[in-house]
């Protein structure tokens, strides 16, 4: 066991991938030479040699671009997208290319490929550097979407997404990024689609994502002081989406709370909530209640990002309230 | 006073250069050529073909023919190596049948069959045949050719000398994603061949009209430190000699090509257009300048045999009957095919 | 009272707020000349003159930048995305600059512009030009969304768009281009942000939008003749959102159903689901069910197609195993 | 074989030329020349202040500086016209200082204060100002190139002579925004002038390991039909010359130009960067190669007094105390600020 940031698990689990496997390979700005803006990724051009890291010009459409068609024709790539608003200058080849193309050739073409990319607030950036768009991926048939809240998940779930032979959105919390965690020492390869039961409690569900898992946790002890005891769930992956989980733990405690950071409408949250209340209608007790960023940009002000975000007083607040 | 020069309608006709008779006498073989030859009339009588059973009401969807711009699509087919890789756009039908893939399948995707190229479930606009080397045809204008440098680039790093070709239209050099891509592939010296099918016209828009240069490929070629060739796209010999020369420089590490093809469309932008906003005199004179007579003409003077052709001809003629006469009688995709192929794993689970 | 079909009701619709208003201008791929790939668009140049329409290049992020550009220097720009999912290639300009800006400058750049856009299927496109997108959109803060289902509605709130200070996406759905509707003489103009209640019945609320209005209709028709009574309502506003009307008509039905063409996940179905499993959960007498394209993209074969969408009989189907 | 010609971090350095010295002799007005010489140093003076502030733990989320980069600014800010429109990057605290802003908002911007420039809601990189003609800082490479075309569209058909300017860097010349935005201004004629200040890196890349031509912005102005100036950026005199041009051809319905300034950093690319990636001798020819010695010792040359220059140099530092203080002592914004201005109505609501 060694004790890794959130930030040198990225390089750690690019790392791991690229040694065990000489078809992957890593493209993205700044990425190599630099070491990523974020130094997520030092060290790597060192070890995997410009020919497998490659600093690509400001060149979003052509960086997925030249990602989708290697994996086409046998290579690996890991794509960074640097901020995931960023996706905003390139969501054709995500929505409309790599996501559709194994699906319009019935087979034919598939894109093995990753796309990982600096996702979620709190660093006080403001509105175009940001945002939480898991649910922009969610939205879109055709591409797995992830979002680890550990350095250990990170880890494995990179590898499971590099080992996977269809694209996956992989977001990676800035925020999360000098949290550190505990990571065991060999191989570690995670398995997409598996929500993580963090805490058990009979009181609530609530099930949250990235940044929002230790906050949720925070909330979870802070009510367990008060003799409210939540379970806690990591959904870590989108899609494919462990609905088992969830539906199981709502059939036990009866009521369901998700914590979302991306804004309000639409969102990830929205969706659990809405399957839980066609499938687990009856194992219902009272309302699903949604604790999200309000339907807001961002602002970049230290207060007023704070109040933007959900956090553990007003996760605590709100499900104290919803059950009390 | 409008934000454009040329009132709609008014822009200025374009009319062809007269073919270049020395090109008879280029250096390229006379099997090539019959080869050329060939691959022109399976495109041209596939495309008569589709047309016809679009007015039957049997093609299902939208699609856009290539009449008139043979010669480019054959040029490259024969060209070409099997393991190289094209990418087309939704006007993909003869860059399709040029790299080798038999027209049933192909009629089939137009009629929405099962045995359709990619099993109905891409149409027209998305004929593919990895086999054949046909990475794709792609319908948003501009991805593909950032897709094509990377399997340029995978080539390079598999250490394979395959080239790739992206054939796109002129209205396709002013999106974003055409500069990111000769860009890109410029600077890392990919193996990619960027083929503008230059046939004046955007969907009814003239490119003039809304492009501030005359070529609208060859002339931002500079802007990435590359020459780029302008030829007589409805003339094979002359295309086949241009991508020759731009598939040896990508092959052996010398980067990527720009090559403008002048063409023209003998029919409309899609199968409900007829076309009319091109001014009679340029459609006209277009008309006369068709790849296929030409090049008819062209191997009968180097010394073809006009029965020779004419089998040729006829072997096209009896494969496209076949071929639609499959097609038509194949059932639809399985009701079963809609949940299909979204994953590798051949489903389309998103959940447990 | 004429009948219009829904086609011509764009362009009567951007006419009536041309003639209005000299600071309206109309820009995008062959809307000018050749009166829009879907004949939309006929007459407009004719009358306005090649200041006021635009016949642009295929650069979608030239067209959306030029509009907002314009609009925060005095004019009030339609925009037109000829297939909704060209979105895709400028999805930065919606996402991070049109709906960002007026909130990052604290309310001092604002972008009166509406954007029109052809959305969802049925016309055998495939993947890359039959997406319904209005999820994609209702998921970011700061852009209004309509999308209108009969040719009165279209005018009414293209009207109300064109006139509103902030930016609205309208989505015309291209399935309906060809249907007809009356249309009473003299300027129409609608309000944004307000459903339409289009039938009442006891037994359940049924929440359709654009193309998916006339099939819930006709599920409705079908299902009183078996003695189900339902109420339908046209959403017709996805932001802003009436959810006054849906949460007063589940009150009184007890039972809600969504039937959505956008794929599954994150849409605007599981949205208004979400609303009212939290505000009106102690209404419903039974799970909540999301009637929508599965998560798939779209085939072009007309068979598949047709199988994918949510239809009459799919509606109907589900509405009495749901109910009985 | 790595894909890009040099290893990373053994790339050619570039150094800058000599100041070219007959700008001295430039048909410069004296007071315009004294007013670029105040608009630098409010630049530089500000850009100094606001480091300070970071080392002292104030300044909040990310900024970037332009602290060897003032000459473009100032010089752009003297020749625009107050009701002219300019759209920065989110390196534009010289350009929205150059506009007229005064440097207590700004700070108080950074600060994250309620009296903020846009009220804490955007931050150093999101500065704006709609009554000094400055439309907006925006954070998303290339986009704010297409948005200038809109403000330069709308001044033409509203029949003002308004000119719009967009500055950028070389990075942004390879995203697909950059050609779709020069096209556009090129085909219609807008009076947009593009200014790339070329600094030679985007953030720690430098722009020749990404661009397969020399001058990124320069070299692409034929691909639209344009010329492109050339010219030392960190000399006011120089880029007042092409500014005055550019402006004028504008004005007068000539169309876009294209403006490449040759500048450098002092510092890294954002606050927390040190830079370390740019060979010494390159920082240092450059450091020498400052714009603001260089222009006082010119107006010394010129004539103007050194008690003049002082004392302008004195009346910045003093207001920039002023401002400094006064931002220091703001209130954050209220929280209720959270809720204001997503709509024109001031609020957010997206229900009833
Ligand atoms: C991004 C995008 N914008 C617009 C369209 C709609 N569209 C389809 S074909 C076409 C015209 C393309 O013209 P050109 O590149 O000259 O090719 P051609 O059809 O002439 O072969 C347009 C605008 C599209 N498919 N993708
Ligand atoms: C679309 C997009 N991609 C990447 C970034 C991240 N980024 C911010 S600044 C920058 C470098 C820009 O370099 P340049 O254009 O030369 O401007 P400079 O910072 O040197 O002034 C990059 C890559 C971004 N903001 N937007
Ligand atoms: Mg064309
Ligand atoms: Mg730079």
């Amino acid at each position: 066991m060694a004790e890794l940031t959130y930030r040198e698990a990225v390089a750690a689990g690019i790392a791991q991938e690229m040694r065990r496997d000489p078809s992957v390979v890593f493209l993205g700005e700044d990425v190599g030479g630099a070491g990523g803006v974020f130094k997520t990724t030092a060290g790597l051009l060192e070890e995997f040699g410009p020919d497998r890291v490659v600093d690509t010009p400001i060149s979003e459409q052509a960086i997925l671009g030249a990602a989708m068609g290697a994996a086409m024709t046998g290579l690996r790539p890991i794509a960074e997208i640097m901020f995931s608003d960023f996706f905003a200058v390139c969501w054709d080849f995500v929505a409309n290319e790599i996501a559709k193309s194994r699906y319009m050739t019935d087979g034919m073409v598939g894109c093995p490929l990753v796309i990982r990319s600096g996702n979620g607030a709190g660093l006080r950036f403001g509105a175009q550097h940001s945002q939480s768009i898991e649910n922009w991926a969610m939205a879109v048939p055709g591409v797995k979407v992830v979002a680890p809240s550990t350095p250990k998940d990170l880890i494995g779930l990179m590898a499971a997404s590099v080992r996977d032979p269809d694209p996956v959105l992989l977001f990676e919390h800035k925020a999360l990024y000098a949290s550190k965690g505990e990571v065991p020492e060999g191989e570690i390869v995670d398995e997409l689609g598996t929500a993580r039961v963090l805490l058990e409690g009979s009181d609530a569900t609530v099930v949250a994502l990235a940044l929002m898992v230790p906050r949720a946790l925070e909330a979870a002890d802070r009510l367990a002081a008060e003799g409210i005891h939540v379970t806690v769930i990591d959904v870590r992956s989108l899609v494919p989406l462990d609905t088992a989980t969830i539906l199981r733990s709502v059939a036990e405690t009866s009521r369901l709370f998700t914590v979302e950071e991306n804004p309000r409408l639409c969102g990830w949250g929205a969706e659990i909530c809405s399957i839980v209340t066609e499938e687990g209608f009856w194992d219902l007790d009272g309302p699903v209640v949604r604790i999200t960023t309000p339907h807001l940009p961002l602002a970049s002000a230290p207060n007023l990002e704070d109040l933007a975000l959900p956090d553990a007083d007003r996760i605590t607040a709100t499900i104290k309230a919803a059950l009390g | 006073m409008p934000l454009s020069g040329a009132p709609y309608g008014e822009h200025q006709i374009v009319l062809p250069e007269p073919f270049d008779e020395s090109l008879k006498d280029a250096p390229i073989d006379l099997e090539i050529r019959i080869e050329m030859f060939r691959k022109q009339q399976q495109i041209r009588q596939l495309e008569k073909r589709l047309y016809a059973l679009f007015l039957e009401g049997l093609v299902r969807g939208t699609s856009h023919q290539s009449m008139g711009m043979e010669a480019t699509s054959a040029a490259f087919g024969v060209a070409l190596r099997p393991d190289d890789y094209s990418f087309n756009t939704y006007r993909g039908h003869g860059h399709t049948v040029a790299r080798g893939v038999p027209p049933e399948p192909i009629i089939a995707e137009l009629l929405g069959k099962a045995t359709g190229l990619v099993g109905g479930k891409g149409g027209s606009m998305h004929l593919t045949s990895v086999e054949h080397g046909m990475m794709g045809s792609y319908a948003i204008i501009g991805a593909h050719l950032c897709i094509a440098n990377g399997a340029a680039w995978s080539a390079k790093l598999r250490g394979t000398d395959q080239v790739a070709v992206a054939f796109f239209g002129d209205g396709a050099t002013n999106i974003g994603a055409f500069h990111e891509a000769v860009n890109y592939a410029a600077n890392y010296r990919l193996g990619t061949i960027f083929v503008c099918e230059n046939n004046l016209y955007m969907e009814y828009t003239p490119i003039a009209e809304v492009t501030p240069v005359k070529h609208p490929a060859a002339d931002r070629a500079p802007a990435y430190g590359l020459d780029a060739t302008i030829v007589d796209g409805n003339d094979a010999d002359a295309v086949y000699l241009a991508a020759q020369a731009a598939i040896e420089k990508a092959r052996t590490g010398g980067g990527p090509s720009i090559i403008e093809a002048k063409t023209y469309r003998h029919g409309g932008h899609s199968r409900a257009d007829p076309g009319k906003y091109r001014p009679d005199p340029e459609v006209e004179a277009w008309l006369q300048h068709d790849p296929i007579p030409m090049y008819h003409q062209r191997l009968l003077d180097l010394g073809v045999g006009e029965d020779r052709l004419a089998a040729i001809i006829q072997e096209v003629a009896a494969e496209i009957d076949r071929a639609a006469e499959a097609a038509k009688s194949a059932p639809e995709p399985p009701a079963e095919a809609l949940w299909t192929n979204v994953w590798a794993d051949g489903g389309s689970q998103w959940r447990n």
